[in-house]
């Protein structure tokens, strides 16, 4: 099963996007957060931490989403820290919609490649 | 149709969302988020005890009650669309106990016209409109009175729901699936066939 | 002064977000957030507290973001309910990008509609 | 250069921050979120309190602590960035106590290179890079050693980030301002012009 790593400089942020993406997409995709609790932020020691914690749960890949630029830069500098054993892509998508896009894609069982470019499209949908 | 036929309908709705609450949520499980039945159940258990409590004496104030109760419980697509659509309809309603089959086709047509206007869906979008749009256009068409009419109109209901099966998802989070949301019937659309069945009961005089 | 109304199915997700913006645009933007707290999902009557909150800071203009399609369907009756003597603009945008890039350009002292241009332009603006 | 002074080089920046910490925040503030001064300080404050703690013996070793530190502790973007470049400069420089010019140049070429990686800017996105490939490109191209060319280098540094002002911002969340972000002076230029003056004291002797 493919995890999600929601990265965003609110922890609560991120949080409240989990609650909600688990519940669009039935709870099947592993999801964690990484973010600053009570100073705002995201560090990439904080990002490792997250992949660590997807790692442990057995997953066989990694999708990373974040809110900002620099929650990427962080996102790539924390891969290089890890050194994981399974893929993990980071994607840039509209962080709240593209993660809900990729939840729900992967939650029918397709392929990682997929909930990644339905992640990206999430960038040309509109809302009305 | 009178204030108590009207009453009547929601009650004859809320046992029905009731009974097919499951059902209902998991047409959602598969290109939703699995809550269809809970939001829209959730509404129409409050509306039934609201209505009990208040017993509105007009089809306005019943109407309005509805529309207001279901968009102060239902937090999810279905709840603001149907509350917004009777609040359009409550608009038409006479603030009378009874209305003729013209005023109350307007006020279906002015439901549908609302919902329409807010979800900017259209038939084929594969919503709750693929049910009403096409039974609004049976009840406006055809010379019949509507006690024919409507009971005609509640036998074909389910099949326009189930011909949503094969529509792709335009509206709605199920267009974040895209062409995966093809294949499964759409919850709203399977609801709205529930309405219009009580509706043809109640019209039809068999409750 | 110009108000924004954050609206979520998970109030948690904007709350964190609100956090997150006034941090970003130096709290001169009044922020307001509607959504579920106990049970996820946001109706018509938490975006008319919302709508109602603002008025009350007296702003002279109200932008509201959303998450999915169905809270602008709340947001849409919420403004029919509540009517509002000062405009009110329901802006698609992705909802994370689209009130930081909203926030930041009303802070600069920018008229509401450069803000409402900014937060649409975020789906147009790549993260990395 | 020796361990010794490139440790004096963080002390150094970590006192020039500590210094304009106010300054960095207000312009922070103008195109971004006014915590620029404060994060570096929050990181270069960590650095130092690491560096007596734990007195790391070779280039490599101190410049791999600056790096886990800054990574560890600033939750901004120049945290991430200054973070990857340095680990990137850390496996350029020799695990020894002192390295030659060339050597130098090369760690701070990988700097660069990491952070054009990381952050995807280029020179004229009003970055600290602005800052960082001019003065790059002088130590590589000057054939004077650099106990000359360095504080030359210095002496530029505070115009190259001044001239950041006219640029609009491309990368960085100053790009949601758009043309809104012309007229202000990037903030990660101004704290890396700091650096480059230190640089140029402790390599041109005069600490
Ligand atoms: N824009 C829209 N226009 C018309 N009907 C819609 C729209 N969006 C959703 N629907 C209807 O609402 C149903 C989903 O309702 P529900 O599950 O209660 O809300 P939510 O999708 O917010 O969880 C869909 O099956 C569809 O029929
Ligand atoms: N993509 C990038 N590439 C290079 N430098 C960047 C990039 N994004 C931001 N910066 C630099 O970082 C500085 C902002 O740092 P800081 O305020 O500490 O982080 P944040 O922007 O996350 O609050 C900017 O002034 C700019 O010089
Ligand atoms: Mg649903
Ligand atoms: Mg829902
Ligand atoms: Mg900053
Ligand atoms: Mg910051």
């Amino acid at each position: 099963m493919t995890g999600m790593l929601l990265v965003s400089h609110s922890r609560k942020l991120v949080n409240g996007l989990a609650d909600l993406t688990r519940e669009l997409s039935g709870s099947v995709v592993p999801i964690e957060t990484a973010g600053g609790e009570d100073s705002l932020g995201v560090t990439a020691s904080m990002v490792a931490s997250g992949i660590t914690s997807l790692l442990v749960q057995g997953v066989d890949g990694i999708l990373i989403l974040g809110d900002l630029g620099s929650a990427f830069i962080s996102a790539e500098t924390a891969i290089d820290l890890v050194s994981s054993p399974t893929p993990v892509h980071i994607v840039d998508a509209p962080l709240v919609e593209g993660t809900i896009a990729a939840a729900m894609t992967l939650s029918t069982g397709a392929a990682i490649q997929d909930a990644i470019s339905a992640a990206t499209e999430a960038y040309t949908i509109r809302k009305r | 149709m009178t204030n108590t036929q009207f009453q009547q309908l929601w009650v004859c709705f809320g046992q029905a969302v009731s009974k097919h609450k499951d059902e209902l949520n998991q047409l959602d499980a598969a290109i939703g988020d699995a809550d269809h039945g809970t939001n829209l159940d959730r509404g129409l258990q409050q509306v039934l005890e609201k209505m009990q409590a208040a017993s509105p004496a007009t089809l306005q104030a019943t109407c309005k009650l509805v529309a207001m109760t279901l968009l102060s419980t239902v937090g999810g697509a279905s709840g603001a669309l149907w509350g917004s659509g009777l609040l359009a309809a409550a608009k038409v309603f006479p603030d009378t106990d009874t209305c003729d089959d013209k005023t109350l086709t307007q006020a279906i047509q002015a439901f549908v016209d609302s919902i329409e206007q807010r979800g900017k869906a259209v038939v084929g979008d594969k919503t709750m409109l693929d049910v009403f749009v096409p039974a609004l256009s049976s009840l406006a068409q055809d010379a019949e009175p509507i006690t024919v009419v409507v009971p005609e109109i509640a036998a074909h209901a389910k099949e326009w729901a189930e011909a949503t099966a094969s529509l792709q998802a335009k509206k709605g989070r199920a267009a974040y699936l895209g062409p995966r949301s093809v294949g499964h019937i759409d919850p709203g659309a399977t609801s709205s066939a529930l309405w219009w069945q009580c509706l043809g009961r109640i019209i039809g005089g068999s409750v």
